[in-house]
């Protein structure tokens, strides 16, 4: 049976089934079981699982890590939440050192199925310290696994899939999707980690998105649809493993890449995506890719400074047009009317 | 004016200017102007204003996501302070940093920022230089009772002692993080001054609502700083009236009771010294009314000034990447 | 043999054979096989051997950098430790470790790994899994006086003792992090054990050099925790004798003194539980070097296999990347 | 007057002159004074400068962090020294959300001169935790330098640069090459960030290297004009920012790239450095680039198990060939003689 939920209602739901079905999964992090609960992802779930499942946490984001550790060597498989990657920036160690080569370094006698929930990306004035999208941080590292869901169908077979892994699994969510609704199955499914996913066909150019980018890309789409361009969407899903297949599959088809991502350019995801297009797929190469994604510098607070900060649909699509030699116009660049552009556009509702 | 009543006077007026802005942040938070999270600190008065008043005002303070009641106690500018918040180009950070990194580098309000923990080595280091510098400047630094468990805190408290460093470390234990209570985060064997005192650091624990008491000790605390004897930790038990983050009260979405927070109303912070002043000190009513009023009008003064200023220019936010 | 003379042996053999494969390494470092960083721990065996004594086989002990004598004292297989150490495919860890991740699952031996404080909470997790699966096992964790220093550290004794969980921490404290002595890392208004009491943890501070007296105090611990009341800390003084990180003396090189040095030396916990075996407990002298003995062949032994196992085909370096 | 000193001679005596120069430059750092003195880059200088300017520091590596980001807003110099880039990880909050973000978050009224100094790379057995190569973590962030640099020349003009620079930088130095001797001026003087090094001209190819991977670059050189083909290699020597024109200005020339990076692979350095010759030189490019770098997993501690996990010359040079359509010969991959791969090549000892 499938219904429209929204993804923060999947991301409980796949964590709700996964506690039913085992009961070595246990969640941790600060705030977890509180009135809030993790922007809704964790409400109702201690008072169903119990405080020993369920967890609130000391403020000690390093060794909330090393915990979620020890327990997963001994076969729990604990969900560690973190409310904002910034603080996550505290367990690095433990995220890098330890929980990725556990397993390598001990030649296979451990195991460490652990999934770190983080949450990026922009809200309301958060700032340069509560906002970032430091994926590729992760997606470096050797020992990890790395996703992001965009839609809510992903988000629960995904988040599944995670907790599901014998891994340490990172998955990234980005603020302004949880309110995003989708066609989701009640039952339990697996979306398998390592896969992108063809959102949209298209033939003359390929746009490879991460997270919320994916839903700004389809509207570029649509955008570069009205001018006579055909975009095939990609949502990259996962990062490590990356499905370069999918992307070179689909660059060996347009010829043309554009890459948007919600990070910073430099050393972020979307060079890994051009390093492997080029390498794989030099020869069908149209013309040079583009990135579209954070400039380098940190996120300002004032609404005012943000407009040129995070590109939207209209970037894509006019690196796009660039690319297919189309004269780029105005009105891609367009604000929207109805409201300002640090709260999400409530057109990307999905279902995708 | 007497040097006691005058030191009465000024604990009053930062009480008073912290609740007023407070108050009115609260009242104007809804319209949506302000676009940046705000953590407000009503209840908290007495501790903030009593330690800031026991400084020099060019000693520094430092402080977290908390830090309206710390900028002001400090002196920091107000109209540069709503601007912030209002997200305006004539914000003391230009509009980069918005309600959680409020800074007045005039009066040593060094900064602060939201990342729980982080500011307090920052802070020693501050201090650090400055002992370097034999400037004779005392760093304050702020911090909650969440912030006890983080590694951070010790590795400070470590430092600060070990290198005898001019810090008062205040800490504002208000019973929550967020919406966590302290059993869920901190054996209920030990108080937070026991942590503190066991890094060999001078520790007082104390009630955060009287203004006199937290003036006394914090005083009694910067004379040892200047004396060069070392780092001070304090702990002032308090309590937070409205929702962690936002203008509302949140007694009704059940992690305190509202049974508990109206024992605390009933310690108002700002009114309870208020009656001392009138009861106790002989103060003419309409000498505190006085103080209210000028106040209140500064601060209207302000937000008018905040909602006019013009935001900056899409274009600065390219300014200031490097140095 | 009655129980306590089998205790006696037991606490004697495990710190002979901790000594003696340490010298062993010691003598065949020069060599050059043994191509990995080697932290011997010569002259902290009672701290070792009298700890790991009294917990259970199915017990659990994780440990840093310094771990070949928690290893052996935990009954860590001798063969795999040195054909790890000399990177042979015979190894605990198939040679991708060597010294500083020696492992042995099969006696509760969980790892090691040599960023410090790093295995502390990792430590802590598998007693909260242990406690919640109710194994009622323990678990011991080594941790060394530099951890002190360490934010880890104090957000591990907090959460264990919030979460009561049954772990012994067991901090050797032998003085030096590296070359550094106390003086320039801690205050000398407090030690160790006081930092951990503070957290209203049961903390024990005692002579490490005497077996007895630790194997007294962490039975008592381990009583404490199998009867799920909490955790327990205990701090040991102790001493390293070689340099830290290798086979060498290094008194000559400055951060310590060579009468330091000798103060210890005339503390060996080692030669001291001897002459006591003798003297105290009337032990025949022919059954300790028999003892002595037939360890010292084992020893040799074991490097004969490490030596002649073969390397890891450089294939197995993929292996094991994700499980 | 220029003499032949070492790698660590010169980074000691880079501080050593910035001390002299500048009262408010200060270093620590676990064990800088002790007898090892960081590979000897810090023997001394506790003597000649006083305990109050050269100092241990307790086993903190966050707060130490802090304290210096403390005192470098109120006008020192800190250099904070990490025995090993694993250790720093410990402190990418302090780096990532406070270092990088003071300067512009407060709107410029902070400025934080401080170097932090990682050392990183390969040493005798370090394994999976004590020999990383995190380069690309800290190019990522905005806010921050990151210097890398190669020879003892540009060691001590680069850490002169960091030093004197408002911003803080990262430098990153690989344990194998505080052995290597360069011709070094006695006085002060600067190598600018931000400026690659073409240490060869060359015609056929480009290979741009990071730290210790310019040395085996230099060695694949000679293996290349052994065989016909005329390679020209960069010295990248800063990460961020990255000196993009030189690099597309050879690659221009050439049509041809090789990166050789001593980190891992995916998400790493050599994939921001294809991304950037894709955006800006594609039309040049001959043929599809290669990145020569870690392999994506952690480093094993047998020797036996590291003969394929460090790329080394033949590496790149087969690469190089292989894109030139050249065979690719067995001798490129001949293992040493006279050592084991887990020794450095005592045949690199310069000068450059
Ligand atoms: C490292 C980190 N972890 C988590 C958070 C989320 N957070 C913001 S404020 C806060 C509560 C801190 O509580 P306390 O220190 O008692 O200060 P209070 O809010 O009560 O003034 C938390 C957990 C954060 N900002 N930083
Ligand atoms: C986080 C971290 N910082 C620094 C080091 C370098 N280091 C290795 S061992 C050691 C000394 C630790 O001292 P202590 O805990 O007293 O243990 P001991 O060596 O005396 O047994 C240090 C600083 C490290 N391994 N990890
Ligand atoms: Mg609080
Ligand atoms: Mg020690």
């Amino acid at each position: 049976m499938t219904r429209k939920i929204k993804y923060f209602e999947a991301l409980r739901e796949a964590q709700y089934q996964c506690m039913e079905a085992d009961k070595d999964v246990y969640i941790m992090g600060l705030g977890v079981p509180d009135p809030k609960g993790i922007f809704g992802t964790t409400t109702g779930m201690q008072e169903k699982f119990g405080a020993d499942r369920v967890m609130d946490i000391p403020l000690a984001e390093n060794t909330m890590t090393g915990v979620a550790i020890g327990s997963a060597l001994k076969g729990m498989r604990p969900i560690l939440t973190h409310q904002r990657v910034d603080f996550a920036l505290l367990s690095m160690e433990q995220i890098i050192n330890q929980a990725a080569k556990w397993h390598y370094m001990f030649h296979g006698l451990h195991k460490i199925p652990m999934v770190i929930r983080m949450i990026i990306g922009r809200g309301w004035g958060q700032g340069p310290q509560h906002s970032q999208s430091l994926q590729s941080l992760f997606a470096h590292i050797p020992g990890l696994k790395v996703i992001m869901p965009t839609t809510a169908y992903d988000a629960k077979g995904l988040l599944i899939s995670a907790i599901e892994d014998d891994n340490p699994v990172i998955s990234l969510e980005y603020r302004w999707l949880y309110g995003i609704s989708d066609s989701v199955p009640e039952e339990m499914y697996r979306v398998p980690i390592g896969k992108a996913r063809v959102l949209e066909e298209g033939k003359d150019i390929t746009i490879v998105a991460t997270s919320y980018m994916t839903l700004e890309s389809l509207r570029a789409r649509e955008m570069l649809q009205e001018r006579g361009v055909n975009a095939e969407v990609i949502d990259l899903r996962t990062l490590r493993p990356m499905d370069t297949e999918t992307i070179i599959n689909s660059v060996k088809k347009t010829g043309r890449l554009v890459v948007a991502d919600t990070g910073h350019k430099m050393f972020g995801v979307s060079a890994e995506v051009l390093a492997v297009v080029l390498e794989n797929t030099f020869e069908r190469l149209l013309n040079k890719p583009s990135r579209v994604a954070l400039p380098d510098y940190p996120a300002p607070t004032s609404p005012a400074l943000c407009d040129d900060y995070y590109p939207r649909a209209g970037h894509i699509a006019a690196a796009a047009l660039e690319q297919l030699g189309k004269a780029v116009d105005d009105k891609l660049f367009a604000l929207p009317t109805d409201r300002r552009l640090d709260q999400p556009d409530s057109k990307f509702e999905g279902p995708f | 004016m007497s040097h006691k009543k005058e030191v009465t006077v000024k604990l009053y007026s930062i009480m008073n200017r912290i609740r007023t802005v407070e108050e009115k942040i609260a009242e104007l938070y809804p319209e949506q102007e302000m676009r940046c999270p705000v953590h407000l600190c009503i209840g908290q008065e007495a501790a903030e204003a009593g330690s800031c008043a026991a400084l020099n005002d060019d000693d520094y303070v430092i402080s977290g996501h908390r830090s309206h009641g710390h900028y002001l106690a400090k002196g920091g500018d107000l109209k540069a302070m709503l601007a912030e918040i209002y997200g305006k180009e004539t914000g003391c950070a230009g509009g980069k940093g918005g309600s959680m990194h409020l800074i007045d580098l005039n009066v040593g309000f060094i900064g602060a920022a939201p990342i729980v923990g982080s500011t307090i080595p920052i802070g020693v280091g501050v201090a650090f230089a400055s002992k370097l510098k034999k400037e004779n400047r005392v760093m304050m630094i702020f911090l909650g009772d969440g912030v006890a468990e983080a590694g951070v805190f010790h590795e400070s408290l470590n430092l600060a002692q070990l290198w005898n460093l001019p810090v008062i470390f205040v800490c504002e234990n208000n019973l929550y993080s967020v919406y966590s209570p302290m059993h869920v985060r901190q054996p209920d064997t030990r108080r937070i001054v026991d942590l503190a005192a066991a890094h060999g650091m001078d520790s007082h624990y104390a009630d955060g609502n009287d203004v006199e008491v937290v003036y006394q000790l914090t005083s009694d605390a910067v004379k040892k700083c200047r004396n060069g004897q070392g780092p001070v930790f304090i702990e002032f038990s308090t309590y937070r009236w409205r929702e962690h983050c936002g203008p509302n009260f949140d007694n009704d979405i059940g992690y305190r009771t509202e049974d508990e927070y109206q024992v605390w109303r009933k310690r108002d912070p700002v009114a309870l010294f208020r009656s001392k002043l009138i009861n106790d000190y002989k103060f003419d009513e309409s000498e505190i009314v006085k103080i209210e009023h000028d106040f209140k009008d500064q601060v209207n003064d302000a937000v008018k000034f905040a909602k006019e200023s013009p935001f900056p220019d899409s274009s600065n936010a390219e300014l200031h990447i490097y140095a």
